[in-house]
């Protein structure tokens, strides 16, 4: 599903992430685990494809990212929840939703939409513009597109549980829990040990941007 | 699916226009506001409007234009919204092209609302048979200027020197279709030499074609990491 | 591979080239004849030309340069060829600009003794100073920028860009001033009747042209350094982690 | 990927090369023949062309070309434009080449650095083993 061999991604002087392997399978929750600046950042962007691996060796749902820009096939094959929600501030929670959908996969039926954004709790919350939305409902907002991107075959979660209050923190290990169940890889980076050990069932560390033994 | 995108894309920004009317209040603002300054500075008479008059115009679409681009791409820089186009399926080219159509429609938008204006302040009689060959030129220099501006504008949106550097890199390539721009608004104001007027048709025609192709084909290769 | 630093070699190059220069503006100023309108001041063409010529071409290789770049990154296998052209176009930008220094700096001292002003909009010269415009830009990211991928990508993306805009610029200033730049060279108006004049000139771009590789050749030396000693950086973290 | 280098040959014959070229392109000048006036024709001078207006004494001067040995009209724009030539030429030289003085040495410095890690490195390891 992906695979990482000896990658490796240099800013400046210093190795932000050096040497790492990993192979992340379909149905399995895969956590990857480390202090802020570890290098956990670096490696959702190789693998989502913002940047570009300085060594090493990198396949993403069997496309080789050292041969160029992958095709549409596998973009819309890899959900990405970056750091950043992904939303535009003057639409509405509803319109982002619909926006990305559209982006990254098929439109979305009023149904499906209305379904997801209940599921996360923002169906009161729809219509306001996004600007209005703290940061826990912006968060939950991106785990909308859990359940709304369908095309998505692996996805890759950055910190999923930001701003996220305790009822946030059993929605996203519902909802990573059916991601797993449907046969999906799952690649979930997070310094929250609560979350990776109800979740993951592989765990690596990531110690100054190389993988601790 | 890239269509789907571009269609996206510009829906998406125009809505969000609409709503914040941001950016055009501050084109269509700043626009007139250059032409009242130039107009104090030169002291218009009629027959120094005719010979001024156009490089006003066209200098206000300049500077508007790149106010207006400035905007197009702050929008996209908070939020990480640009690496969430750029991964797309449709990816980089789509984004180019959205970005483009909404910077030409912003401009448009912009010298429908402003240029009576202007054309007011500064006094100039524009003959009525002089109306499509500046509208032409008028399309033409928006178009190129776009996709000169639109380049560079996405290259260097993140960088922390994108106002010092994009001015220095898009003026001098978008000089021929400024320079094109003026000498056709001149001619549609009835001077200047018959034969004159296609000679600049033609270089600006090639301008966008030569541009069309290049400023994609940069644009994918140069986005993605 | 250590580099055999001779001691000799790196002060010799620019002494030969400072000799060659030198004899080349003894050949301009003691053999070449005045010229019979503008006396000993039209001299100053050799060199005013002979640096146009290569800032323009130098422009034009670093863009093929960035092309090979943007091109070359992505294919396997061709990584070292991709970075080589990196540098390479970074030293033929920054020469280039040091050499349009050189023109924008003689031309208006020529033209005020022969045409009565600093500057007189005439299409070389005005082309030159908008693709000047450009590379300085193209100098101040790559200077402001770190030495990622990223700025590289950018960088290259401006100077592929000089080759159209150059063209295009090139066309509307003929067609926008119609031009009085005498065709010395290209021998339209009068050219080089001479041939001492004709030789100097020779000389003049060859000297030049030679002076601008040697440049490039050094910058390209210093950017490879300069990549070199991060590789070492990097080395040293990865030998202190392993020995951790 | 280390930097690409070219071979030592190469480095060692591109000097050699280059002083043959320069001592040929400049051997006509030894030989070249006494000065002869000549036609050129640059642009006609501006019009509004007045007394003390530099160009108007230029134009007087052809008259009597052959004696006309001290162009001093036009010499200070000439010296002042070699002059500029020369300071841009070597001021750009200096900072490059004390830049790359400088970078040299930093390289230098870090070589010595690695050899020194990869020696005590190699020492320290003989007792365990490394991951």
């Amino acid at each position: 599903m992906i695979e990482a061999l000896e990658l490796s991604r240099r800013f400046g002087r210093q190795w932000a992430l050096r040497r790492f392997s990993g192979r992340f399978e379909a149905g399995t929750v895969s956590a990857v685990v480390g202090h802020n600046g570890a290098g956990k950042s670096t490696l959702v962007g190789l693998i989502a494809g913002l940047l570009r691996p300085t060594e090493g060796a990198l396949s993403v749902l069997g496309h080789d990212c050292a041969t160029g820009p992958r095709p549409p096939a596998v973009r819309s094959g890899l959900g990405v929840m970056l750091h950043q929600p992904y939303v535009y501030p003057d639409l509405s929670g509803a319109e982002n939703l619909e926006l990305v959908s559209a982006l990254y996969g098929q439109p979305l039926t009023s149904k499906a939409r209305h379904s997801a954004l209940h599921r996360v709790g923002l169906d009161k919350a729809a219509r306001r513009a996004a600007r209005t939305y703290s940061r826990g409902m912006l968060q939950r907002l991106s785990l909308a597109r859990l359940l709304v991107q369908t095309d998505a075959r692996a996805w890759l979660l950055d910190e999923p549980a930001t701003g996220l209050d305790s009822e946030g923190h059993q929605l996203v290990v519902e909802l990573v829990s059916e991601l797993r169940d449907s046969g999906r890889a799952v690649v979930m980076v997070s310094h929250q040990a609560a979350l990776v050990e109800a979740l993951a069932d592989v765990s690596l560390t990531l110690e100054r941007g190389r993988l601790a033994s | 699916m890239t269509a789907k995108t571009i269609w996206l894309i510009l829906r998406k920004d125009v809505l969000i226009e609409l709503r914040t009317r941001e950016v055009l209040t501050s084109m269509a603002l700043f626009a007139v506001l250059i032409v009242v300054v130039f107009a104090f500075a030169f002291s218009l008479d009629e027959t120094r409007a005719k010979l001024v008059g156009p490089g006003i115009i066209w200098v206000t679409i300049l500077f508007a234009g790149t106010l207006g681009l400035y905007r197009l791409f702050d929008r996209e820089r908070d939020h990480a919204a640009m690496s969430g186009l750029l991964l797309a399926p449709a990816g980089p080219l789509a984004v180019y092209i959205a970005k483009v159509l909404g910077l030409v429609i912003f401009i448009t938008v912009t010298e429908i609302i402003v240029l009576p204006l202007m054309l007011a302040f500064i006094g100039v009689p524009l003959p009525l048979e002089g109306i499509p060959l500046f509208a032409l030129a008028l399309l033409l220099g928006v178009l190129g200027f776009s996709l000169v501006a639109v380049l560079f504008g996405g290259m260097l949106a993140s960088t922390r020197l994108r106002e010092v550097l994009i001015p220095i890199v898009v003026y001098p390539v978008v000089v021929p279709v400024i320079i094109g721009g003026v000498k056709l608004t001149g001619a549609a104001m009835g001077d200047g030499l018959p034969g004159e007027a296609d000679n600049w048709l033609r270089l600006m025609a090639g301008f966008d074609i030569i541009y069309l192709a290049l400023c994609p084909w940069v644009f994918t290769r140069v986005m993605v990491e | 591979m250590k580099a055999p630093q001779s001691s000799l070699r790196p002060v010799f190059m620019p002494l030969l080239l400072g000799a060659a220069l030198m004899g080349v503006i003894y050949f301009v100023f003691a053999v070449t004849p005045r010229e019979q309108q503008m006396g000993e001041v039209y001299k100053i063409f050799y060199f005013h030309v002979a640096s146009a010529m290569s800032c323009l071409s130098l422009f034009f290789i670093c863009a093929i340069a960035s092309i090979g770049y943007l091109v070359l990154r992505n294919r396997k296998g061709w990584g070292r060829i991709a970075t080589l052209s990196d540098q390479v176009a970074h030293g033929l930008a920054e020469i280039g600009v040091l050499y349009g220094a050189i023109v924008l700096t003689t031309g208006p001292i020529w033209a005020k003794p022969a045409w009565g002003t600093y500057w007189n909009w005439e299409p070389r010269l005005t082309l030159l100073l908008l693709t000047f415009f450009l590379f300085v830009g193209y100098l101040v990211l790559r200077a402001y920028g770190q030495r990622d991928e990223k700025v590289k990508n950018m960088a290259s993306g401006i100077a592929v860009v000089g080759i159209p805009a150059a063209l295009l610029t090139h066309f509307a200033i003929q067609l926008w001033k119609g031009g009085n730049h005498p065709q010395v060279v290209t021998g339209e108006g009068g050219g080089l009747a001479d041939p001492a004049m004709r030789q100097g000139f020779a000389m003049a771009v060859g000297t030049v042209a030679l002076l601008a590789i040697y440049l490039v050749w050094m910058r390209v030396k210093t950017h490879q350094m300069r990549d070199e000693v991060e590789m070492l950086f990097l080395d040293m973290s990865d030998l202190e982690e392993a020995r951790r | 990927m280390r930097p690409f280098v070219p071979s030592a040959t190469v480095r060692r014959l591109t000097p050699v090369a280059f002083m043959l070229l320069v001592v040929a392109s400049s051997a006509p000048a030894i030989s070249a023949e006494p000065q002869r006036a000549l036609t050129f024709e640059a642009d006609a001078p501006t019009e509004s062309v007045d007394s003390n207006e530099p160009l108007a004494l230029l134009a007087s001067c052809d008259k009597k070309l052959e004696s006309c040995t001290t162009d001093a009209v036009g010499m200070p724009y000439l010296i002042a434009a070699y002059l500029v030539l020369w300071a841009i030429l070597v001021i750009y030289f200096t900072l490059a080449r004390r830049g790359q003085r400088r970078l040299r040495e930093e390289l230098d410095e870090l070589r010595a650095l690695v050899r020194e890690y990869e020696d005590t490195f190699l020492k320290g390891s003989e007792g365990d083993t490394t991951a």
